[in-house]
């Protein structure tokens, strides 16, 4: 089948930043984004798990953004605005999709 | 002295606080236990939910207070001034930076409802009695301690940078989730009233204790994970002002009970109140405004040393005093 | 007139309306209080199982009587009757597409079971009885409505395009889970009768309104979120819609409880299911049969206008003009 | 016999049994019915907080038995002997492969504490009494069967492969959460005794059997489908073994629970906890100790076949036998 | 070690879609999926998120598949037609995968 | 902006083995990790759910690293150590991250 090129963005970051960083993303106006649960994870500020926790402080998430490849560099610029002071991991993959139409 | 030993002694024994002994120990024993995440929530909502109502209703019954303002306000100011003094602690006793300091201050300013929650079990178990808007008060103290957390940040900063507080993170402090619940439910039993009441309370007021037993046993795991992950980032001052500090509070919250003329019970909870330190509104708002702020720090004091400390010893000691003070 | 003012004051006032005006309000300022999707699906759960295993005891009290037959029939015949007079007061009233006025009157045609349970708690409150069975016609009017849709839609497309129906969808229907639990409790309760109710009455009697208030809560800042969300796309003729369309149905509702000479509980509850709008089971069966009609028009005007409008003012109106009519 | 079908008839007629087999059912129908993973979490938390609590407190108010310890040790052998009986049965009755057939040997030796919980409320239901330590017996035969059935393999494998067992897998089994709640609730429940209870019955005594209900509901839904996607795997000699095995065990049990002079309920237990097959902590060690051994065979066996098998008619076989030989 | 060349599919599609999805992907015989959770996201169609639901009528779920290189089209025209009509996303990566014997 | 070459090893793995697997990638001395929550899946072994548990013993998660390109064989190898008896999946893909002083 027919696809076209595209990055696939995959933002990990604090629960607490995520409509933070999805305004950022509109901003840079992207199509669309899905996000997705973090269940635990560890890193330089240690490790944490979702169970636990008494407040969404310490948890994440995971916010993955398709977009052209065209427009990649618009879009981590206004993300990492957002994730620049925090914690949080930013990781860009090439990919194809079906329908770029969407994109 | 007497009675001291005696409310702390029914206390430790209490299903409750062994609930949450249960949790710490089974946590630093590395035991799989675990609540999830939507359990915890869920009991949480429950809580603050029937903790709310009844307050709600307890004003309906006893009509609006001329103290009922005056109880927001002290609760207000406290809240506000707290910060200063934990920060002045902080940087006496411990090596803290600034701004870990700062953002441990913002906790001990805010409140931990669920040491509300406790404490008010624990006044009903011994027959005292307390004004119903506490409730609100508890809700009115959240989160003016943030505010003179970052004020005392931007002071020390000096530039541009005082620009941490924006409206965004203002509107998610005041309306977080946790006060919303308190205090809509609080203003839904007090237009319900007694008759409302009577509608709901074999859910909100029955099986209470229970559901408190449980989210006390989830803490308990919290805190005992805490402790055996982070608790090596507590030095022994950031320790003895996790101790020290509720002790302070609680010592203003008991000037402000005597001086607005509160019964027992409400001098008693206006003391929780100032000694609990916060650890679900501020610490996410310390992750948004303070980033650079270490978490650690301020959950591992906040959750794993003040809040044992509270649940265990300050709370029959805050009673008693309270009692004593006010012939109650 | 006076009996349903104060039957609408009395239901406005109560801690369920209002748990759900504060769940509304809550969203609209865009609180971040939220249900976690499990608690909310767990509560979903013990108020199906609760109503339907009362009505299964309430037939076994009561003995099969023979109007339930006929009753099960009634309400087969208007869930398949319903969307089509829904669908022509779109065409006519709205500029809304064939596909999208077809979604639409799937949802009128079918029944919400929490404005059910609403009405039967109110009917409660005012000592009126209704038949146990109603919970087995609430049931038996979920689904018909979803096929006569799909039959508007097909007969309008002329091709081959009415194979939008499959074998798997309609199992997935008639087999959805709130169905499978109702019916399934039903059975349940109408086997064990009062010995089986006396045995776990304390578990789905007395808690039921304190849930069905934390209930409501969460359906509020779901039907509020819609609102603010997705508001924009009700034009003035959708939102006439979403409170006529329940009036003309819970006139339809009164006939049939009316000509099947129901108790005035029967009849009420007859004029809601009838009222009321699907916002489970509907919208997923669109989804899949009809993905290209939008899903924020059916959502919220089922959820965001009649749900609100029934719950409110329906209610009482429904029982004030049932008590009416049936002498009761 | 007529006790027992008489016992059998109220047992399979109870709202416990019935969710159950509706659970069955709507996952053979392939409804989408199911509960959040988040609220069977809950509620099984719930139940051994509240059957643990409960035996603490029972063993608080009639003193600390001799045969208490005692009826400890006794659950271990037999926990630590019925693998062994179970791996002879499946060599002599089935094909399976060694490493299966240890798997499954250990499920058997361990216990249900869902069999236990519906047990306890059978015997509440007809009035007979049981040691209140009968749950500290069942936290202590989790374990023990998975160590023999280890032990079972390692010793047919003649190499160094017997490492299957290391330290954390050891912790993992001792500490994990429901050993770890049953225990600790026990305890509490043992420290507070009758007044704790007090406290917080309507949490943990009233509603009970209902959560048991929706709890049973899940488990049935969760067997079901078990049933529909990995029945196949079930050839008629590990069923009959299913069925074989719980009586065999159950007839262990009787032996303990006579030379130790229990009463009848202790009896009836001692049996209920022998004939029942683990699903919940064994599997998940032979996932990390043996997972080569096919889960889909133990679970089905054990969830599928005994789990219903003593649900339905152990149960009441084992209490009625046990109220025959004690004269109960 | 030793890795082996092959794709992984990511198809986001709503919950009520899943069955049908793995229904088509079994029958272009993959070898086995994934099913991950989806929180919430944003798309053409709007905003959604897991909070803001009655029903699982707009709730989303991730679909991942790793699939040989050679058998991609297959997987794709299966997919496609179920994903057609629906909202949803299918986005493809070129990955390297241990023990390909199992694909 | 500035990225950085990396590599993303996404293993799915049964949830009794998390700890071990997370232990092991520690040994890797990998600089972090984020564990996603599974819904479920179909394999060799079977298909599965995660409302059909009642315990953890068929639940997976899926365990996502990010490392540095040189550091991939040692992180294969100690994962493999855990995953090798068990069911589970390990999947690698090429990727660019910012920040690359974090890996
Ligand atoms: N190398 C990594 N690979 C995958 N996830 C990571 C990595 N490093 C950090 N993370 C995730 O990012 C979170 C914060 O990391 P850090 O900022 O290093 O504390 C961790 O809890 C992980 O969820
Ligand atoms: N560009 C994108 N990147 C990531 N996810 C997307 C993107 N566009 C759409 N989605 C996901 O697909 C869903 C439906 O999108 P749409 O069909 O555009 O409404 C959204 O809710 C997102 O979860
Ligand atoms: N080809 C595949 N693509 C994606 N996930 C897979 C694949 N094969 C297996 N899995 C995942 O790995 C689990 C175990 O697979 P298996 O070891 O083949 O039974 C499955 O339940 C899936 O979650
Ligand atoms: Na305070
Ligand atoms: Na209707
Ligand atoms: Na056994």
């Amino acid at each position: 089948m027919q696809t076209h090129k595209a990055k696939r963005v995959e933002i990990t970051i604090e629960a607490v930043m995520q409509s933070r960083l999805t305004e950022a993303l509109k901003k840079a106006e992207v199509s669309g984004y899905t996000v997705l649960p973090v269940l635990g994870g560890s890193g330089r500020s240690g490790e944490w798990s979702r169970s636990g926790q008494v407040s969404r402080a310490q948890g994440m998430v995971q916010v993955v953004c398709i977009i052209r490849p065209e427009r990649l560099d618009d879009l981590l610029e206004s993300a990492f605005e957002v994730v620049e002071r925090y914690i949080g991991m930013v990781c860009v993959t090439d990919c194809d999709v079906l329908r770029a139409e969407r994109f | 002295m007497d009675q001291i030993l005696s409310l702390a002694t029914t206390n430790l024994l209490s299903p409750i606080i062994l609930c949450f002994v249960l949790g710490v120990l089974a946590a630093l024993a590395r035991s799989d236990l675990s609540f999830p995440e939507a359990v915890a929530k869920g009991m949480s909502i429950y809580l603050l939910f029937a903790i709310g109502f009844k307050g709600g209703v307890s004003v309906a019954d006893h009509g609006i207070d001329l103290t009922l303002g005056l109880s927001l306000l002290a609760g207000i100011v406290l809240s506000a001034l707290l910060p200063f003094i934990a920060f002045f602690l902080l940087q006496t006793m411990t090596g803290l930076s600034r701004l870990d300091a700062a953002a441990v201050a913002a906790h001990y300013g805010s409140i931990s409802i669920v040491t509300f929650v406790a404490a008010t079990s624990v006044l009903e178990g011994s027959g005292i009695a307390a004004e119903g808007y506490m409730v609100a008060v508890a809700a009115a103290m959240e989160a003016p301690a943030i505010l003179s957390a970052l004020w005392l940040i931007s002071r020390g900063a000096g530039d541009g940078d005082d620009r941490r507080m924006d409206s965004t993170l203002m509107r998610e402090i005041m309306l977080n989730g946790s006060i919303v619940l308190l205090v809509g439910a609080f203003m839904i039993g007090g237009i319900t009233g007694a008759e409302g009441l009577a509608k709901i309370d074999s859910f909100i007021v029955s099986p209470f204790q229970g559901v408190l037993c449980l989210f006390l046993l989830d803490m308990g795991l919290v805190a005992g994970r805490g402790l055996r992950e982070e608790g090596a980032v507590l030095r022994p001052g950031p320790l003895a002002f996790g101790v020290l500090m509720p002790l302070v509070g609680s010592a203003f919250g008991l000037g402000a009970g005597l001086l607005l003329g509160l019964s027992t019970g409400g001098v008693a909870l206006f003391m929780v109140l100032s000694a609990s330190a916060s650890y679900i509104a501020v610490p996410a708002a310390m992750r948004v405004a303070l980033p650079e702020a270490n978490p650690s720090i301020y959950l591992t004091l906040s959750l794993g040393v003040t809040f044992p400390f509270n649940l265990t010893l300050g709370i029959p000691l805050y009673v008693a005093i309270a009692s004593a003070l006010t012939g109650g």
